[in-house]
């Protein structure tokens, strides 16, 4: 599907930032990857500010009490098809802060989310690779396929001489 | 002059694009750049000193049976595990862990 | 380890702080510390580079002066502490009424240990 | 019509005076009538036939066009008593008032009346022409008064109707409201048929009276102060129209054409400082603003539509005279200025009907303008503003009467959700402001033609230039307000009295299709008209007014309608689904009950709001006037100088 | 035929050289910026996207005038092009920039609505140029009609230089470029978010970046047609001047409202009017 | 008749932020503007708050280390800092003296880093963005930097208690040397811009100012307070190395945006000075001491970050766990002075005015 329709979705994705609970570590690079360094406008990505003008929702941090109604705000302006993508641990878990009174969790817990990006930050070209990923969902969206909720793997490893040498299994 | 950002305009055309152009090229990371976390499951003796010292509780570990177990969406990549491992099993690859989506396998 | 720290009551707190702004020290912050049965507020000073503590104790539930008017820095740091410890400052100049740092939803006085002192703070909630 | 004329009986003389007495006298027996009707459904109902009446008699008129009239000497007594009686209407009116200048303005009108007579007597020879006269300038100005006119006073019933209920209403006042609204048309008609300067002089003070009594009419301290001050002012004019009648006089002239015919400058100057008083052109534009406070019909009827036109319709009717003389370039200056600082002043009021009273100031000063500029171009384009003016400018008055009946405040800030309140009147004023600035409707066109025919004096093209400019800013502004809506899936239409509604649809069904038709109209009734004022016109002048009328017309109307279109079929096929809560900044609240709310400090909502810019500091009203004032004077000033110079 | 062939030129290829030259703008200014930027059709991707997404709203009345903004532009060129009347075609392109104006404050959204007070700023500092412009034609040819242009012996620019140099600010606004991008932007982050545009989504807001095309090539058409006359001369002028946008866009901040309209109103425009005082003073001695 | 005059509000009332491209951080002013006048601006926070005050009581002293330093991933090795310092003094540790230099080195590339990020942020709120894609560009040569020393780009985790876990070999030193020098390259090519360009000027110049009183008064710290002429930095009091490489801070006196970024300007020059001699003069030694124990007792330590001092209160009481982490962050210190500048600016002066305080609301949050 090369020159379809969807194909040339996927070369347009605007991005719209938002930072929940984040220690901006995970905003810095994110901005990093703006820059003549990383340069992600050579995919067609821009950064907008606006959630109705974007494809895909970058979301840094995890949520708390406060902010999960702005996040749910912003959720509701996007257009369909959209795509969310949480970098940094702390959309996944809440990483180094889990377990705070303010802090509720993953990203996943008050919207949907498409990819996630591990790391604290995760360096500017993990994030790409994230949107990347994050177009292709974009584009089976837009083509009305299915598309799964991101997965958080955990790693398991048992000695050697055991039945599973190495081995990763759905958490 | 009017304009001082001109010269430096004209200066980064000349001197190209300063882009990585990632993912066509992948930069070689530096020596030491910690990345994400491997366990040798080798030298592994399933103590669980490096459960009990992680900061964001991102390991654990369980005797019976024997497993060490990472979740990387919560390990903050600090490197302090790998620093109080009595049997040096655990190391820091350079490169970073890929992301986990729904297209998996599609894109 | 803290040097400089004035004991005061809550009483003469006002008083201790007034005679200091003229004197050229700048607030740095407040510092409340969960002492059981009481709360430990801490006033931190700099005059200089060299710091300098005001320390209140008051039983939990009771109301503290706000210095607010004296140091409007200090609003800020008073709404936050009255978020998180549930201690209740009389005289704010800006008042956040609990939801400075701390949305509707979150928990009382979360920073508070022990449950007898989560109940004192949701009694001065009840006041308030 | 003609069965009551029974056009087989009366020569064509006849049947022309009797058109002049018929719009002169009908209404103000209709007046009478409604003013004695001891039931409001028989005033109502008089007022209805008068209105149709007169409009029929209107549009009949003008189909006799061009006539004129000539009546025995003995007119000219009945002028003078006419005269005197009004003056001593108003004389009484302004002794009410304890408006002691205006009592000593009287008497001063009182004494040039008398010396004219005298004089008169004296045997100065004068040219006799006709009394009253109805070429294509008057006749464009009698349908005006009468269709328009008549709209209106159909609209009043309804808006009294509602406002007496309101305002505590006592009814006797209401009947004399009647009265003189449904009165003045037939002055009104007067005022424009009449070529003798007596009649004229009588009929401009007739309607100073009706504007004075329509100001005063809700009786606060507000409005009557408001009503000496035009009183004032407009006294002053008629005292200076009256002096025009002396000077004609002894120039030998007697009526507007004589004017014409010997080009007596004074005389011309003269009438056009009466005619900036009653048009309210710079300096002399106080008492306009001042008679917004009368009920909303007054204001349609004689402060946009008519009434304050018949200072520029003086203008124009004279200004083929002297064209190019160093008089047209500074009454083109005056009229420029009042356009530009009007349309400016107009951009830092909130007040609607201030903003409609600016407006018209600054539409009359284009108009003014154009009649300075004195080129057949121009001339036309005065025509077009006339009568495009007059239209949209009733319409959008008479919906800011609704408007303000419905939610209680003229504030332009009170008027979003509108189109969701009361979608018919929203419809119908956006509807009147896009005529006023979008090109294909008539506004536009003729702003157009004054640019291009103000081409040649380049201070009076820089000042249209700007008006326009600052026009187009108040007008957005306001289209921008009355449409804010938040998202409704139905609209239901508002009660209002069916005679308002009903004129509504009609004034703004007139307006759009007017409008739309501008062109066509401009080639088949405007150019003629203008040919025939001008007709010694320079071949390049011609022209420029031919080119005017070759406008590339299927592109003005292709696109807009085009546009229109799309937005019908997307209107059509929308889906509620599409709809989202405006960006404020991630904090929206699901409450609209009047805006959108956002979660702000302590969890609270606030609302969301932005206020439109009216730059109270850079243009404020109670600075500029006086400056303003100051610069028009010198301008009138400078007038009276060129006389002078001469 | 040749009109036909004109309306051809300016309905269809018009919006399609507007979006090259925007791709080009994008890649140039990544280039400025040391960075490699998007492929040159990148408004062609961002066109087929946004056509593609769910047109979302706030109410139905806003949607009128993005087709209002579309049509009046390309009646602009449209008028342009058969040689008709400046002074129409000047009303029908303010109306255009009017209708987004109109458009974004029949929203309820603060934001939104101080992007239309801004662009009406705007209008209010770069207007006066395009009139100036048009008069300054007509005191050369003595007509309103652009096809009277054609008729000249010397392009315009000889006439009107001062002229224009404040129609290159003017375009700098109109472009929405930085110092002078405060109404809406197209790549910058601002205090308004997307100010006019920031409440239109999807399909509108694909409308809005054509109607955008159309202007790039009308503005760029007028330094070629009006100024320059000679074809590929004029194409080469207007590449230049394009460019010179550009840089200007990347060496400046952005500056406030009140500073545009106050530089525009001391600097250009009083430049356009000393030439056009210039014309008359030569007509009047010349004639 | 419904009476609309009461209800309407005559002026425009706008959220600012928390989700706005021009503050990355989640902020909330609601600001009431008359024209686009601010009249009135009432910030609102806690949409970044997650409580590491209390997650510090639980993690045990030693992860606190990890936990403080995200307390913010700018200057994440100077919170990390200040947390070790504390405990030190505590606990009576003597940090070797090659630690104390390395300490100095990973902080001033951290203040490299805030102040490059802070000017193209600037750069980017005042619509200047091929600025802000220069500067960031320089940027990546100080990250890289920070990677090759520490291997990572943000959250350096070098800092330990008893000292740091990296050393550099003298190769590193000397491709750190370099690196500055080329980093040096890059200042010129748009440090004359934004002290010279007249647009630029014409944005900061007279725009929020802060007088030295007011300063005082609300208690401004860092860069915002040295603009307003108050010499405050804490690095004067010598803590880690700085006593033996000696600072001089950097003082303006206008109080103005323009000023605040002179400053900041200055300090880089000033880091790299200091990093320069850090390295030249580093000394041989250990790079950590290892430590026994467990501290108790209270004490309050202070840094200078990037933005300006920061405050940490420790009160320990003999377990692993601490019983109090209480940590000022410099912005905290600095939003008053914030709320005092804004009323009367007009709004395209909001995200620049904000900017000019470097806010960290992650940090004033925790
Ligand atoms: S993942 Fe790490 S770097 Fe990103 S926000 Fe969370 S703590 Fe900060
Ligand atoms: S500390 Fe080392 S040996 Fe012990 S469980 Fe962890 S990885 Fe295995
Ligand atoms: S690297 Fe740090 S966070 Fe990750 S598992 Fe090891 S100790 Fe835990
Ligand atoms: S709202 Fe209108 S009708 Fe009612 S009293 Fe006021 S002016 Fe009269
Ligand atoms: S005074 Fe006039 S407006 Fe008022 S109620 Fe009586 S008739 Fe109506
Ligand atoms: S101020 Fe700095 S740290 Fe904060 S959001 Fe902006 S870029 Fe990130
Ligand atoms: S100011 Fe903020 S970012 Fe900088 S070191 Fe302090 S906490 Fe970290
Ligand atoms: S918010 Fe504060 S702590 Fe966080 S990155 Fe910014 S300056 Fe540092």
């Amino acid at each position: 599907m090369a020159w379809s329709v969807h194909e040339l979705l996927g070369r347009s994705p605007w991005f719209v930032h938002y930072n929940c609970n984040s220690c901006n570590g995970c905003d810095i690079e994110l901005l990093a990857c703006l820059t003549p360094l990383y340069d992600v406008e050579r995919f067609g990505m821009l950064h907008v500010g606006n959630p109705k003008h974007a494809d895909i929702l970058v979301v840094t941090g995890s949520v708390n009490h406060r902010n999960a109604r702005v996040l749910q705000n912003v959720y509701a302006q996007l257009p369909t098809p959209h795509v969310v993508v949480g970098l940094g641990v702390c959309t996944s878990s809440g990483g180094v802060f889990a377990g705070s009174y303010n802090v509720l969790g993953g990203v996943d817990k008050v919207i949907p989310v498409d990819v996630f990006v591990p790391g604290c930050p995760p360096r500017p070209e993990a994030m790409m690779d994230g949107f990347l990923r994050a177009v292709e969902i974009l584009k089976r969206k837009s083509a009305g396929l299915p598309s799964a909720p991101a997965e958080k793997e955990v790693i398991t490893v048992a000695p050697p001489s055991g039945p599973h040498a190495e081995e990763s299994d759905a958490a | 002059m009017i304009f001082p950002f001109l010269k430096t305009l004209f200066l980064s055309l000349r001197r190209g694009p300063a882009t990585r152009r990632y993912p066509r090229v992948v930069r070689t990371p530096f020596p030491g750049t910690r990345g994400h976390l491997v366990n040798d499951a080798g030298k592994c003796i399933f103590c669980g000193v490096c459960a009990r010292r992680c900061p964001a509780g991102a390991l654990v570990v369980t005797r019976t049976p024997a497993h060490w177990t990472l979740d990387p969406y919560r390990c903050i990549v600090c490197g302090y595990c790998v620093e109080v491992c009595p049997k040096k099993s655990l190391r820091m690859e350079p490169w970073h862990r890929r992301e986990s989506g729904g297209a998996r396998g599609q894109g | 380890m803290l040097h400089n720290v004035t004991e005061v009551s809550a009483e003469s707190l006002r008083d201790t702080i007034a005679a200091r702004f003229p004197q050229g020290y700048r607030f740095i912050t407040l510092t409340c510390v969960d002492g059981g049965a009481t709360w430990e507020l801490l006033y931190h000073f700099d005059r200089n580079y060299e710091l300098s503590h005001v320390r209140v104790r008051v039983p939990k539930g009771a109301v503290v002066p706000s210095i607010s008017g004296i140091y409007a820095c200090a609003a800020l740091v008073e709404n936050e502490v009255q978020d998180l410890f549930g201690v209740t400052f009389e005289g704010l100049t800006v008042n956040y009424e609990r939801r400075f740092m701390l949305a509707v939803e979150a928990p009382l006085a979360p920073m508070v240990r022990t449950p007898v002192a989560q109940a004192a703070a949701r009694a001065g909630e009840m006041r308030m | 019509m003609e069965a009551l004329i029974g056009s087989q009986g009366l020569t064509k003389m006849t049947r022309n005076e009797l058109a002049v007495a018929v719009l002169v006298v009908l209404p103000l027996v209709g007046g009478a009538l409604a003013w004695l009707a001891p039931w409001r459904w028989l005033r109502s109902a008089v007022v209805w036939l008068t209105a149709g009446l007169s409009a029929a008699a209107g549009v009949y008129a003008v189909t006799l066009l061009p006539f004129s009239v000539t009546l025995g000497s003995w007119h000219e007594v009945v002028a003078v008593v006419c005269e005197l009686m009004l003056v001593g209407l108003v004389a009484y009116f302004a002794w009410d008032e304890r408006g002691w200048l205006i009592v000593g303005l009287c008497a001063v009108q009182v004494g040039v009346l008398i010396f004219e007579w005298l004089e008169g007597a004296g045997q100065i020879p004068v040219i006799k022409d006709a009394v009253f006269c109805l070429d294509g300038l008057a006749g464009a100005l009698v349908v005006i008064i009468n269709v328009i006119g008549g709209l209106i006073l159909v609209y009043a019933t309804g808006y009294m109707k509602v406002h007496s209920c309101h305002g505590g209403g006592r009814g006797a006042r209401e009947g004399r409201f009647f009265l003189v609204l449904t009165g003045f048309l037939g002055l009104m008609n007067g005022l424009v048929l009449a070529n003798h300067l007596g009649w004229l002089s009588v009929f401009w003070e007739g309607t100073t009276l009706c504007s004075f009594l329509l100001i005063r009419h809700e009786g606060t301290p507000e409005a009557r102060g408001n009503a000496r001050r035009a009183l004032l002012i407009n006294v002053f004019g008629g005292v200076v129209m009256s002096l025009a009648g002396v000077v004609a006089q002894r120039g030998g002239a007697e009526s507007l054409e004589g004017v014409l015919g010997s080009r007596l400058t004074v005389v011309f100057v003269l009438l056009c400082i009466a005619a900036l008083a009653k048009s309210a052109q710079f300096p002399l534009q106080s008492w306009l603003l001042g008679a917004m406070v009368a009920p909303t019909p007054v204001s349609a009827l004689l402060h946009s539509a008519t009434m304050v036109k018949a200072g520029a319709y003086l203008v124009l009717r004279l200004a083929p005279a002297f064209e190019g003389s160093a008089v047209m370039d500074v009454i083109a200056l005056i009229g420029g200025f009042s356009f530009a600082v009007a349309a400016a002043l107009a951009v830092s009021q909130s007040n609607a009907k201030r903003v409609l009273a600016y407006s018209t100031i600054s539409n009359l000063g284009l108009i003014v303008a154009c009649a300075g500029i004195g080129t057949p171009l121009a001339y036309a384009a005065a025509l077009m503003i006339v009568c495009f003016h007059a239209a949209s400018k009733g319409l959008l008055f008479l919906c800011v009467g609704a408007i303000e009946q419905e939610i209680g405040s003229r504030d332009i800030e009170d008027m979003g959700s509108l189109l969701h309140t009361m979608p018919l009147t929203a419809g119908v004023t956006i509807a009147g402001m896009l005529t006023m600035l979008v090109p294909p409707f008539g506004m536009l066109m003729s702003k157009l033609m004054a640019i291009e025919a103000a081409i040649e004096a380049p201070l009076v093209v820089l000042l249209v230039i700007a008006g326009s400019a600052l026009t187009v800013f108040f007008w957005a502004k306001w289209i921008g307000r009355v449409q804010t809506v938040s998202y409704h899936a139905r609209y239901r239409l508002e009660r209002m009295p069916r005679s308002m509604m009903g004129v509504l649809v009609v004034l703004c069904a007139m307006v759009l299709g007017g409008g739309l038709g501008s062109l066509a109209i401009y080639r088949q009734v405007i150019e003629p008209m203008a040919l025939g004022a001008f007709p010694h016109a320079a071949e390049k002048a011609v022209a420029a007014l031919r080119a005017a009328g070759q406008l590339h017309s299927w592109p003005i109307l292709v696109f807009p309608l085009l546009a229109v279109i799309a937005w019908l079929v997307t209107v059509w096929r929308f889906n509620p689904g599409y709809v989202r809560l405006p960006y404020l900044a991630g904090e929206n609240r699901d409450e609209t009950e009047l805006s959108y709310k956002f979660t702000s400090v302590k969890d609270e909502p606030v609302v969301a709001w932005a206020t439109s810019l009216y730059f109270r500091r850079t243009l404020n009203e109670e600075r500029i006037t006086p400056w303003a004032n100051l610069l028009a004077w010198l301008l009138v000033l400078s007038l009276l100088g060129v006389l002078g110079g001469r | 035929m040749g009109t036909v062939m004109a309306l051809f030129f300016v309905v269809v290829v018009a919006p399609l050289v507007g979006l090259v030259l925007n791709g080009a703008d994008r890649v140039v200014t990544a280039r400025l910026q040391g960075r490699v930027g998007p492929p040159l059709l990148q408004p062609l991707y961002d066109l087929v996207k946004l056509w593609r997404k769910e047109p979302l709203v706030v109410n139905r009345v806003q949607i009128g005038y993005v087709y209002l903004h579309l049509a009046f532009m390309v009646m602009t060129l449209v008028l342009l092009a058969l040689g008709g009347d400046m002074v129409l075609a000047l009303f029908a392109h303010a109306f255009s920039a009017l209708s987004l104006v109109i458009g974004a404050s029949s929203v309820r959204s603060p934001f939104s609505r101080i992007g239309a007070q801004r662009k009406i700023m705007q209008m209010l500092a770069y207007e006066p140029v395009f009139i100036l412009l048009v008069v300054g034609i007509y005191l050369r040819t003595g007509s309103f009609m652009a096809s009277a242009v054609g008729r000249l012996d010397a392009p315009l620019i000889v006439s009107l230089p001062l002229v224009f140099l404040a129609y290159l600010v003017a375009l700098e606004i109109k472009l929405e470029k930085s110092p002078f991008d405060v109404a809406t932007s197209h790549h910058a982050h601002q205090e308004l978010v997307k100010g006019v545009t920031l409440e239109y989504a999807g399909p509108y807001l694909a409308l809005i970046e054509v109607a955008h095309f159309y202007e790039t090539f009308l503005l760029l058409g007028i330094v070629a047609a009006f100024f320059v006359r000679q074809i590929w001369l004029g194409v080469g002028v207007a590449l230049v001047v394009y460019a010179g946008a550009i840089v200007v866009d990347n060496v400046c901040a952005r500056l406030r409202t009140t500073w545009m309209v106050r530089c525009l109103w001391t600097v250009p425009v009083m430049l356009a009017v000393c030439n056009i005082i210039w014309l008359y003073v030569r007509r009047t001695q010349g004639g | 008749m419904n009476n609309a005059t009461t209800s309407t509000p005559r002026r425009t009332v706008i959220p600012f932020g928390p989700q706005h491209p021009v503050l990355p951080e989640p902020l909330h002013l609601r600001l009431v503007l008359e024209d686009e006048k601010v009249v009135e601006a009432q910030p609102a926070v806690g949409y970044i708050h997650r409580g590491i005050e209390k997650l510090a009581e639980v993690k045990d002293f030693q992860q606190n280390v990890f936990l403080l330093e995200h307390v913010c991933g700018i200057c994440s090795f100077i919170h990390a800092l200040a947390y070790c310092q504390g405990i030190e003094e505590l606990m009576g540790v003597e940090v070797p003296a090659r630690a104390r230099y390395l300490r100095v080195v990973w902080s001033e590339l951290n203040r490299l880093h805030s102040h490059l990020l802070w000017l193209g942020l600037l750069a980017d709120a005042f619509g200047f963005e091929s600025l802000f894609m220069q500067i960031w560009r320089a940027r990546e040569r100080v990250l890289d930097l920070e990677e090759q020393t520490a291997g990572a780009r943000i959250m350096l985790s070098t800092c330990t208690i008893g000292g740091v876990r990296r050393d550099l070999s003298a190769e590193q030193v000397g491709q750190v040397l370099r690196g500055l020098d080329e980093l040096e390259r890059e200042f010129d090519m748009f440090v004359p811009v934004v002290i010279k360009d007249a647009t630029v000027k014409e944005r900061l110049c007279g725009v929020g100012v802060l007088t030295q009183r007011q300063a005082q008064e609300l208690g401004a710290v860092g860069p915002v307070a040295r603009a307003s002429g108050i010499a405050r930095d804490l690095r004067v009091t010598g803590y880690a190395a700085y006593g033996e490489l000696g600072v001089n801070p950097v003082i303006e006196t206008d109080g103005d945006c323009y000023a605040r970024t002179l400053v900041r300007v200055r300090e880089l020059y000033q880091s790299l000075l200091l990093l320069r001699k850090a390295l030249r003069h580093m000394p041989d030694s250990p790079i950590a001491v290892a430590v026994k124990g467990k501290p108790e007792g209270e004490v309050v330590m202070r840094v200078e970050q990037p933005r300006g001092e920061v405050m940490y209160y420790l009160k320990a009481n003999g377990t692993a766990t601490l019983e109090r982490v209480r940590v000022r962050t410099p912005t905290f210190a600095n939003l008053p002075a914030l709320l005092a500048i804004l009323p009367g600016c007009e709004l395209a002066d909001v995200p620049v005015i904000t900017l000019s305080i470097d806010p960290c609301v992650s940090c004033t949050e925790r």
